[in-house]
C-alpha cells in the first residue's frame, strides 16, 4: 500500500545487489538510525535503557551469531552462551592483562577467542550432523563453563568465581550512564548487522546456505566443506563472543561463569527460531519478542492478581508453546510475517 | 557542400540525434534491459553508435535511396539501425518480426531488400529462406550472435562486425559521415511503413522526414512531453504508433525509450521503469483491466468491499477532478482517500504510477475501459491517425474527454468530412505516396491534397471527430437504412466476455453476427459457477454460455435502438464460432482487425445458416498450428435469435 | 590374588560398580529416547523434563493431597500416558514428515513447556521422594569382599533390569511390538501393509511416559525431586551418541559406559583438575567417540546416495 | 533444432580416459572393469537400462565415489580416482539426476554458487564489502546474467528455486554448471521427466552449450532419440559392464545392446 516501486529501476548491478533495494524501505530504515540514534537517547527512561534496549540489542547480536551458524549455515547449535561466556571472560583478561588495552579492541580480540574456541567444537561438525551435532554443542556448553569456574586464572582469582567488567572507556569518554552504554551497543551491533548482511549476500553467505541446503551439490561444485562450515562456527562463534563480551560490559557489569548456562542458550535459540532462521531481520524480531515477552507476562500476572511466582513457570510454558506453535504454523517465524505483510503491502490491494 | 556547422536546421532525424548528442550527450537516450539490469546509452553514445554502422553500411555500399529491412523485437540497436540508414539518405522498412516467410516475402521483393538488420538467428534464418527466391538480399546484419557461430552464408554478418568495419571505413573517410547527415533533405522519404491492408497486398507508405517531425513536434507541444519523460516500447517497431512514440517523438522531444527485457517480462519491466508517457492498444488496456478484475476476485472480501466501494467514488468524480471541473469537497477527501488506498496501489502495481499521459488508439476503446482508467486518475486519451498520416490526426485535449469521440484536430492538421462521410486530411504528416503504386496513390489524394482516410465519421457540437467506421464497410441494409458493421462490432467487443465480433448485413434484410468468447474472461465466470470444459470449443458451446452472450448482444440491441437511422441495425441472429480468429489463419490482419469479406467466404455455411432460420450448423475448418502443420477442427455450432427493440427514436415519432 | 585384595583395587571396583549401576539408570532415561527415535524418528529432548513431570508429580501428589505411593503412582501413571499421547497429537503430528531438526527443536519446545508446566501445578521446591529402599552400602557385600555398593542401586539396577526385560517381551512377542518393529524400519512399508502409523506412534509416546515415570520414581527418590533432574535427561544424550539412537542394547552399554567412565574420571582425574568434571566428561567423550565413529556403538552406518 | 554435429566444433584428442574402473557399495558390484575414452568438445552419451551403473559412472568421474580399481586420466592426468574438489577446480561441472538445488536460494544465488571456484576475496573482505569483493560480485554477476540470458531464465531471475516448475529447475541446475565455465559438463539425465516442448528446449541448450563454449559433454539419457540426435558417440553399459561403445549407428546395430534393451523392456 505504501510501497510505491513504479519507476524505481536499476541501471547497474552495484544498485540492484544493495541491501535495500526498494527506495521505501531505503526511508525507512534511515528512519529507524535517526530515532534509535537521536530520538530514543532524548526521551526514553534509564530503565527502559537497562532492562530493554540493551538486552535486546545485546541478544539480537546473538542471536545474529547462531542465527548465521543454524539458520544460514543449517548447523544447530545448543552451546551459544559458550561462546558468549569465552567472549567475555576474553575481553576481561584482555583488559585486566594488557596495559592500555583499549575496551574495543579487547572486545574484537575476546570475539576472536570465541570463534577459535567455535572452531574447535565445530570440528566434530565435519563428520557428524543433525540432533548428533547438536548433542556434541552441549559438550561445549559444559566444558567451557566448567572451565571458567574451575580455572582461577579466568576469573583473576575471584573467590566467588565473580568478574567485575572494567570501566568502558573510548577516546577518553566513560560510558557509565544506560544512555551511553545503550549507545555504544547500538552501534557495535548496527555495524555487526551491516557486516553479516553483507557476508550472506556474498560468496561466504552463499557457501553456508549451499552447504545447508544440499552438500553433496555444493561440494561438486567446488565450495570446500571443511573451510565453509568452520568459517560459519568462526563467524557465528565471534559475533556469539562479542555479545557476550556487551552482555558483561554493558548489561550485567558483574559476571559469573553461571550466568552463561545452558538457559541462555536455550533463549538464543528459541530467538532464533521465533525470529526467522535464516533471517538477519529475524534475530532483532526473535530478541525483541523474547525480551518483550516476560516484561509483558509479569505484567497481566501483576494485573490478574497471581502470585508473582506463576510469571517465571509461566514464561517457561508461553515459550515452550510458541515455540512449537512457529514450528508448526510458520517455521520461518516473525521474519516470514514480516515478509509476507510486505508482500502483501507491496501488492496491494491485489492479493497475488 | 560545405561541413556541417551546429546551425544546421534539425529538420531530418540524423540531425536531430546530433543535436541532441551535442547539447546533452550524457542524458540517456535509450535504455533495454539486459543481463539484468538498465542498460544505458547516452544520446553520445547513441551517436556514436549510430555513425559506426552507417559507416560500416556506407562500406557495403549502402547508397541514398537504399532500403534497409529493419526486423525484431524492440531493441535500442535496431532503433539507431533507422538514424543509421536515414544518415546515409537511406530509408528505414521496419517489418513485423512475426510475420510468416510469405508475408515477409511480399515486403521484401516489393520495397527491394538488399540489406537488412535483424535481431537473431530467427530473422536471419527466415531471411536466408526468402534469399532462395529473392537473391537480391545481400546483407544480413544480425545483432545478437547466438547460435549463428557456424553459419556462414555470403553477407551474413554481426552488428559488431559492421560496427567496427564502420570505424575502419569512418577513419579512411574523414568528414563523409557528416557530409552525409549533411546531403539529407526534410523532404526525403525516411522511412517506409507497410499499411496492414485488410484487402489486397500491403502497400509501401512512403513518409519524408518532415512529415513524421511535424506529427511528432505538434504532438510533443500538444501534450508538453519533455526530454526527462520515459516510455516503454514494446509494441512492433513496423507500426505506425512505435514509429511515431519510440522513433520520431523520442528524437523530436529527447526523452528516453526504455526497452523490455523480453516478451514474457512486458509487464515487470513496465512496473520497474514506470514510464511517463504511455501508449497502448485498447485490447492491452482490455487485457489489463480484465487481469485486474481477476485477480481481485482472489482478494478477500474486506479488500474486495473496500475496493469496490472506492472505485464507485472513481467513477462518480475520478474523471471529473482529472479534467479539473469542480468536484464537491467531500468527494475530493474521498478521492484523496481512496488514493492511498486503492487507486494509488492499483496505478502503481500496473507500473502506472508516474504517467502524464497514456494514449490509446487503432481501434474503439469501450467507454466503461476508457472510464475506468480515467477515473483512476490515469490520463489516458484517445488519438486518430493512420499510417498514411504519421498516427497524427485528432487528439484529445487534457480536459476535454469525451468517450465516444477521438478528439480534435492536431495541430497543423486540416480535416474535413466528405459528403459521403468520410473523414479527409490534409497537412504536412500526409504521406508523399504509395510505394511503385501510383494508381493508389492517385487514388487516395484527391487534387487538393486531401488524403481519404477510408473512415466514416462527424463532427460533434464541439468540434471533435467522432469515428463510426470504415467508409467502404459503411453500407446499406435492404430497406436501405445504414449499416455500420465496425461500430456495432465495437459495441460488442466492449463487453469482456466477447473477444471479437464480426457483423454481416449489407444488402440483407436484418444483421446477424459471427461472436469469438474471451477465453479467459468467460472461462473465469465459467469456473466460478462449477461449469466443467475442456477448452476453446467445448465452451463456446454450452447453452450457459450463449445465455451470456446473448444477454450482450440484446444489450447492444438496446443501444442501438436509441440511435436513430442505426436502430435498424439491430443483431437478429448470432452464433458463438468454434474456432477464434487468429492472423495465422488469415482471419484477422497483424493489427488484428477483422477481414470480414474473407470470413464471410470461409464461414459461408454459417452465414447461410443464419439467415435460413436453422438453430444448428455443422462446420469443418482447417487451421494452422503454430509450428506450421495444418489440421482442421469440426463442432456443430448453435444459431441463436436475439431480441430487437423497437426503434426510440422512430417510436415517438 | 592379593592384588584383588589391596585398597586401592577395592576402591576401584567400588567406584566401577557405582558408576555401573548409576549407568543403568542413564540406560533407563536413554531408553524412552530410543523407542520414539525408533519408531517416530523424532529425538525427543523432552524426555527429561517428562522424568522430572513424573517425579514431581507422584511427589507433588503425595504431598499435597496424602495420597500414597500406591495410588499416587498408578495416578501419574494415567498421567504419563495422557501426556504421551497428547504430545504426539497436538505437537509432533502436524510436523509430521518435516526435517528432523525441526522435530528436535519442537522438542526443546515441549521441554520448556512441561517444567513450566509441573512446577506451575506443583510448585518449585525441592522435594523427597520416599520409595522405601535406603540408600545404604550393600552390607553383604562389605563383609564378603570390603567392596561399598549401594542397596538404592543394586534395587533400582533390578528394577531397570525387568523394564528392558519387559519392554523387550513388548516389542518381540506382541502384536502392537511386531507393529512398532515394522514401522521402526520403514515407515512408507509400514503404512502400505495397513499398520496405522498415528496409533503406534501414540503407543510408543505413552510407553516412553511410562518409562519417564519409572525413571522420575528412581532418580526421584535417589536425588531429590527438583529442577536438576531434568540435567538427568541431558546425561542421557551422551549415553546416546555412544550406544546409536536406534538401539536398545546400545543403549544400555552406552549408559553403563558412561556411568562407568564419568565416576572413574571424577574420583581418578577430577582432583587434578578441580572436580566437577562429571558434567562435561560424558559430552566429550561422547564427542571423541563420535569423530571416530559417527554412527555410534550400535548404530547403522548409513550410506548416502545420490 | 541442426542434427548432430552440423557446423559444431571440430572434435579434439581424447581429454578423459577412465581405465578398467571398478566399483562396489559393500558386496554389490555397480560398475565392472569399465573403460572409455572421451574427446574433446564431443557430446558423450553414456546409455543403458535402470540399474546399468550409469549415475555411479559419473559419480567416479568427478570424484564422488572412489572406485575400488582402475584410474582416470583427466587432460594427460592420470589419477587413481578424482576428488571431487579437485575435478571442480579442473573444470568438471555435473547436474544431477534428482535436481540438487539448493532450495532456500533464489535463481539467481544458485547460479551465482556455480562461480565460486572463479571468487578470491577473503570472506573478511566481504564482510567488509570492499574493492575486490563488490568488484567480483559484479563481475560474477554479469557472468551470471550471460547464462540467464543464454538459458532464457530472465523471468524467474529472482524466483526462488522451490517456486519453481521442474522443467525450469532442470535449466536453472545446468545454468549453475555452465556458470563454472567448465571444460567439461557431466549431465545426469538432463530431460528425465520432461514433456517434449521441454526436451526440445533442453537439446537445444545442450547443443547450443556445445556449440557456443566448445563444453564437453557427457550425457546420461534415456530417450533414444534423443540420444541418437545429439551425442556424437555412445557408451552402452548393463549391469555395471560395458556393452556397447561407438557411433550413435554403430550402437544401434549392435546385437549385445538390442539385447540389452530388448531383454529390459
Amino acid at each position: 500500500m505504501i510501497y510505491r516501486e513504479a519507476g524505481q529501476y536499476k541501471t547497474s548491478y552495484l544498485s540492484d545487489s544493495q541491501i535495500f533495494p526498494i527506495a521505501q524501505d531505503r526511508y525507512a530504515v534511515a528512519a529507524l538510525l535517526v530515532i534509535a540514534f537521536i530520538a530514543v537517547p532524548l526521551f526514553a527512561s534509564a530503565y527502559i535503557f537497562s532492562a530493554i534496549l540493551i538486552p535486546f540489542l545485546i541478544f539480537s547480536l546473538a542471536t545474529l551469531g547462531l542465527n548465521i551458524l543454524t539458520g544460514y549455515a543449517g548447523q544447530l547449535s545448543l552451546g551459544t552462551a559458550a561462546f558468549m561466556a569465552v567472549g567475555a571472560f576474553a575481553s576481561y583478561n584482555f583488559m585486566l592483562r594488557v596495559p592500555g588495552m583499549p575496551v574495543l579492541l579487547a572486545f574484537v580480540l575476546g570475539g576472536i577467542c570465541a570463534a577459535l574456541v567455535g572452531i574447535l567444537f565445530g570440528l566434530p561438525s565435519l563428520r557428524i550432523r543433525g540432533f548428533y551435532l547438536a548433542a556434541s554443542t552441549l559438550a561445549t556448553q559444559f566444558f567451557v563453563v566448567w572451565c571458567l569456574t574451575k580455572v582461577p586464572w579466568f576469573t583473576n582469582n575471584s573467590s566467588s568465581g565473580v568478574i567485575t567488567a572494567q570501566q568502558v572507556e573510548i577516546l577518553g569518554y566513560k560510558f557509565e550512564t544506560p544512555q551511553d552504554k545503550y549507545l555504544l551497543v547500538l552501534g557495535i551491533v548496527c555495524v555487526m548487522a551491516l557486516l553479516a548482511k553483507n557476508m550472506v549476500r556474498s560468496t561466504v553467505g552463499r557457501s553456508w546456505m549451499a552447504v545447508r541446503d544440499m552438500d553433496v551439490a555444493a561440494e561438486v561444485i567446488g565450495f570446500r566443506i571443511m573451510k565453509t562450515k568452520l568459517t560459519a562456527f568462526a563467524v557465528s562463534s565471534f559475533y556469539c563472543g562479542v555479545a557476550g563480551a556487551l552482555y558483561a560490559y554493558c548489561y550485567l557489569g558483574t559476571v559469573e561463569p553461571e550466568a552463561y548456562n545452558l538457559d541462555l542458550s536455550f533463549r538464543i535459540l528459541f530467538m532464533v527460531i521465533i525470529g526467522g532462521v535464516g533471517s538477519i531481520l529475524g534475530s532483532f524480531l526473535g530478541a525483541g519478542f523474547i525480551v518483550l515477552l516476560p516484561i509483558a507476562l509479569s505484567i497481566i500476572v501483576h494485573y490478574t492478581g497471581l502470585p508473582n511466582s506463576v510469571t517465571s513457570n509461566l514464561e517457561l510454558m508461553v515459550f515452550g508453546a510458541l515455540i512449537i506453535f512457529f514450528l508448526i504454523v510458520e517455521p520461518h517465524g516473525l521474519a516470514r510475517l514480516w515478509q509476507i505483510g510486505k508482500e502483501k503491502l507491496r501488492l496491494w490491494p491485489f492479493p497475488h | 557542400m560545405s561541413a556541417p556547422s551546429a546551425e544546421i536546421a534539425c529538420d531530418t532525424f540524423p540531425r536531430l540525434l546530433l543535436q541532441h548528442a551535442s547539447k546533452r550527450p550524457n542524458a540517456p537516450a535509450l535504455r533495454e534491459k539486459y543481463l539484468g539490469i538498465w542498460q544505458t546509452w547516452s544520446w553520445a553514445e547513441t551517436a556514436a553508435e549510430v555513425r559506426a554502422m552507417a559507416s560500416g553500411l556506407a562500406a557495403l555500399g549502402f547508397k541514398r535511396g537504399d532500403h534497409l529491412a529493419i526486423i525484431g523485437d524492440n531493441r535500442p540497436r535496431l532503433y539507431m539501425a533507422f538514424a543509421a540508414a536515414q544518415s546515409l539518405g537511406g530509408i528505414a522498412v521496419p517489418m513485423y518480426q512475426d510475420a510468416v516467410a510469405v508475408e515477409m516475402m511480399h515486403v521484401l521483393e516489393d520495397a527491394e531488400i538488399r540489406f537488412a538488420v535483424v535481431e537473431d538467428q530467427e530473422q536471419v534464418d527466415k531471411l536466408l529462406e526468402a534469399r532462395e527466391s529473392r537473391p537480391q538480399i545481400e546483407h544480413i546484419i544480425f545483432a545478437d550472435p547466438r547460435g549463428l557461430r557456424s553459419y556462414d552464408a555470403p553477407g551474413l554478418m554481426s552488428l559488431e562486425a559492421l560496427r567496427s568495419a564502420g570505424a575502419t571505413f569512418d577513419q579512411a573517410h574523414p568528414g563523409r559521415y557528416e557530409r552525409e547527415v549533411a546531403l539529407g533533405k526534410t523532404a526525403d522519404v525516411s522511412v517506409m511503413l507497410y499499411t496492414s491492408g485488410t484487402t489486397g497486398k500491403p502497400k509501401g507508405v512512403c513518409q519524408s522526414h518532415e512529415a513524421f517531425i511535424t506529427a511528432a513536434r505538434g504532438g510533443v507541444q500538444f501534450d508538453k512531453l519533455v526530454a526527462t519523460d520515459n516510455t516503454l516500447s514494446y509494441l512492433p517497431m513496423a507500426w505506425v504508433g512505435d514509429h511515431l512514440f519510440s522513433y520520431a517523438q523520442f528524437l523530436v522531444a529527447g526523452f528516453t525509450v526504455n526497452c523490455p527485457e523480453s516478451a514474457d517480462t512486458v509487464m515487470t519491466d513496465l512496473r520497474e521503469i514506470g514510464p511517463t508517457y504511455y501508449f497502448a492498444p485498447p485490447r492491452v488496456f482490455e487485457s489489463l483491466l480484465t487481469s485486474l478484475s481477476i485477480r481481485m476476485e482472489d482478494a478477500s472480501h474486506i479488500k474486495q468491499r473496500l475496493y469496490n466501494a472506492f472505485m464507485k467514488v472513481a467513477l462518480r468524480c475520478g474523471s471529473d477532478i482529472l479534467n479539473g471541473r469542480a468536484v464537491s469537497a467531500k468527494d475530493r477527501l474521498l478521492y484523496a482517500l481512496g488514493n492511498v488506498l486503492v487507486y494509488g496501489p492499483l496505478k502503481n502495481t500496473l507500473g502506472m504510477s508516474r504517467i502524464r499521459v497514456a494514449y490509446t488508439a487503432g481501434a474503439a476503446i469501450g467507454p466503461d475501459l476508457f472510464r475506468f482508467y480515467r477515473s483512476i486518475g490515469i490520463n489516458l486519451k484517445q488519438l486518430y491517425g493512420s499510417t498514411e498520416t504519421c498516427a497524427y490526426v485528432c487528439l484529445q485535449p487534457d480536459g476535454e474527454i469525451k468517450f465516444d469521440s477521438v478528439g480534435k484536430a492536431a495541430p497543423g492538421v486540416e480535416v474535413k468530412i466528405a459528403d459521403n462521410g468520410e473523414v479527409l486530411v490534409r497537412g504536412a504528416m500526409v504521406l508523399k505516396e504509395y510505394y511503385k503504386r501510383p494508381d493508389a496513390t492517385a487514388e487516395s489524394i484527391d487534387s487538393a491534397g486531401y488524403f481519404r482516410t477510408g473512415d466514416a465519421g462527424v463532427f460533434d457540437s464541439d468540434g471533435h471527430l467522432k469515428i463510426i467506421d470504415r467508409a467502404k464497410d459503411v453500407g446499406h441494409l435492404l430497406s436501405g437504412e445504414m449499416f455500420a458493421p465496425n461500430y456495432i462490432e465495437n459495441k460488442l467487443k466492449f463487453f469482456s466476455h466477447i473477444q471479437e465480433a464480426v457483423c454481416f448485413g449489407n444488402d440483407r434484410d436484418h444483421v446477424v453476427a459471427f461472436i469469438n468468447i474471451d477465453l479467459t474472461a468467460v472461462g473465469n465466470w465459467a469456473e466460478r459457477r462449477h461449469i466443467v470444459y475442456s477448452g476453446y470449443i467445448d465452451l463456446a458451446g454450452k447453452d450457459e454460455v450463449v445465455a451470456l452472450i446473448k444477454d450482450c448482444v440484446e444489450k447492444v440491441n438496446a443501444e442501438l435502438a436509441t440511435e436513430g437511422e442505426l436502430a435498424s441495425s439491430q443483431i437478429a441472429r448470432f452464433l458463438i464460432l468454434h474456432k477464434e480468429l487468429d492472423p495465422d489463419d488469415d482471419e484477422l490482419t497483424r493489427t488484428r482487425k477483422v477481414r470480414r469479406g474473407f470470413i464471410a467466404e470461409k464461414y459461408e455455411p454459417l452465414l447461410s445458416a443464419l439467415y435460413s432460420g436453422k438453430t444448428v450448423q455443422h462446420i469443418e475448418t482447417q487451421v494452422k498450428f503454430e509450428d506450421g502443420r495444418t489440421g482442421s477442427i469440426a463442432a456443430d455450432v448453435k444459431i441463436s435469435d436475439a431480441k430487437r427493440l423497437p426503434a426510440l427514436g422512430k417510436a415517438a415519432a | 590374588m592379593d592384588i584383588l585384595n589391596s585398597d586401592a583395587v577395592k576402591y576401584f571396583i567400588t567406584v566401577l560398580a557405582a558408576g555401573l549401576l548409576t549407568g543403568v539408570m542413564y540406560a533407563l532415561v536413554a531408553l524412552g529416547f530410543v523407542l520414539i527415535y525408533k519408531a517416530s524418528g523424532v529425538f525427543n529432548f523432552a524426555q527429561g523434563a517428562m522424568v522430572f513431570f513424573a517425579a514431581l508429580t507422584v511427589a507433588g501428589l503425595n504431598e499435597k493431597f496424602g495420597l500414597s505411593l500406591w495410588l499416587a503412582v498408578p495416578i501419574t501413571i494415567v498421567v504419563m500416558v495422557a501426556l504421551g499421547f497428547l504430545t504426539e497429537r497436538i505437537v509432533l503430528r502436524p510436523l509430521v514428515n518435516q526435517h528432523e531438526i525441526t522435530l528436535f527443536m519442537a522438542t526443546i519446545g515441549l521441554t520448556f513447556f512441561i517444567e513450566g508446566l509441573a512446577q506451575l501445578l506443583w510448585g518449585s521446591n525441592v522435594r523427597t521422594l520416599d520409595l522405601g529402599i535406603q540408600d545404604v552400602p550393600f552390607q553383604w557385600l562389605i563383609d564378603n569382599t570390603g567392596i561399598l555398593i549401594s542397596q538404592f542401586d543394586l534395587i533400582a539396577a533390578g528394577i531397570c533390569a525387568l523394564l528392558v526385560g519387559a519392554l523387550a517381551l513388548l516389542f518381540n512377542k506382541t502384536k502392537i511390538g511386531r507393529a512398532l518393529r515394522a514401522v521402526a524400519d520403514d515407515h512408507q512399508a509400514a503404512l502400505s501393509v495397513g499398520i496405522p502409523l498415528q496409533h503406534v506412534w501414540g503407543i510408543v509416546w505413552a510407553v516412553a511416559g511410562f518409562v519417564a515415570l519409572v525413571a522420575g520414581l528412581l532418580w526421584g527418590s535417589r536425588n531429590g525431586v527438583q529442577f536438576a533432574l531434568t540435567f538427568v535427561a541431558l546425561k542421557a544424550l551422551p549415553v546416546l551418541i555412544l550406544g546409536g539412537f536406534t538401539s536398545v542394547p546400545g543403549a544400555i552399554v552406552g549408559g553403563l559406559i558412561i556411568g562407568a567412565s564419568e565416576k572413574l574420571a571424577e574420583v581418578y582425574l577430577g582432583p587434578y583438575v578441580g572436580g566437577g568434571i562429571e558434567g562435561w566428561f560424558p559430552y566429550v567423550l561422547a564427542l571423541l567417540f563420535l569423530l571416530v565413529r559417527p554412527e555410534g556403538l550400535f548404530g547403522e552406518k548409513i550410506i548416502r546416495r545420490i | 533444432m541442426s542434427g548432430a554435429g552440423v557446423g559444431r566444433r571440430e572434435i579434439g584428442d581424447v581429454i578423459l580416459k577412465v581405465d578398467n574402473i571398478s566399483l562396489r557399495f559393500g558386496g554389490v558390484k555397480a560398475l565392472t572393469d569399465i573403460s572409455f575414452d572421451v574427446r574433446e568438445h564431443e557430446i558423450r552419451a553414456i546409455i543403458g537400462p535402470n540399474g546399468a551403473g550409469k549415475s555411479s559412472m559419473l559419480n567416479v568421474i568427478n570424484g564422488v565415489y572412489t572406485p575400488q580399481q582402475g584410474s582416470i586420466t583427466f587432460r594427460g592426468e592420470q589419477r587413481r580416482d578424482m576428488n571431487t574438489h579437485e575435478a571442480a577446480e579442473n573444470g568438471i561441472a555435473r547436474t544431477f539426476q534428482n535436481i540438487a538445488l539448493f532450495t532456500g536460494m533464489t535463481v539467481l544465488d544458485n547460479i551465482m554458487t556455480g562461480r565460486n571456484l572463479k571468487i578470491k576475496s577473503t570472506f573478511i573482505e566481504q564482510a567488509f564489502w570492499l574493492g575486490r569483493a563488490r568488484r567480483e560480485e559484479i563481475e560474477n554477476r554479469k557472468k551470471v546474467e550471460e547464462i540467464i540470458d543464454f538459458l532464457q531464465l530472465q523471468s524467474v531471475r529472482k524466483t526462488p528455486v522451490a517456486r519453481l516448475p521442474y522443467g525450469i529447475k532442470k535449466r536453472v541446475e545446468l545454468a549453475r554448471a555452465l556458470a563454472a565455465e567448465p571444460t567439461m559438463l557431466l549431465l545426469d539425465e538432463p530431460m528425465a521427466g520432461m514433456n517434449v516442448e521441454e526436451k526440445q528446449d533442453m537439446c537445444r541448450f545442450v547443443l547450443d552449450t556445445n556449440d557456443q563454449f566448445g563444453t564437453t559433454i557427457v550425457l546420461i539419457e534415456h530417450d533414444m532419440g534423443v540420444v541418437m540426435d545429439i551425442s556424437d558417440r555412445v557408451v552402452v553399459l548393463d549391469y555395471g559392464k560395458k556393452i556397447g561403445d561407438g557411433t550413435p549407428t554403430e550402437v544401434r546395430n549392435n546385437p549385445d545392446v538390442i539385447k540389452a534393451y530388448l531383454g529390459a523392456h
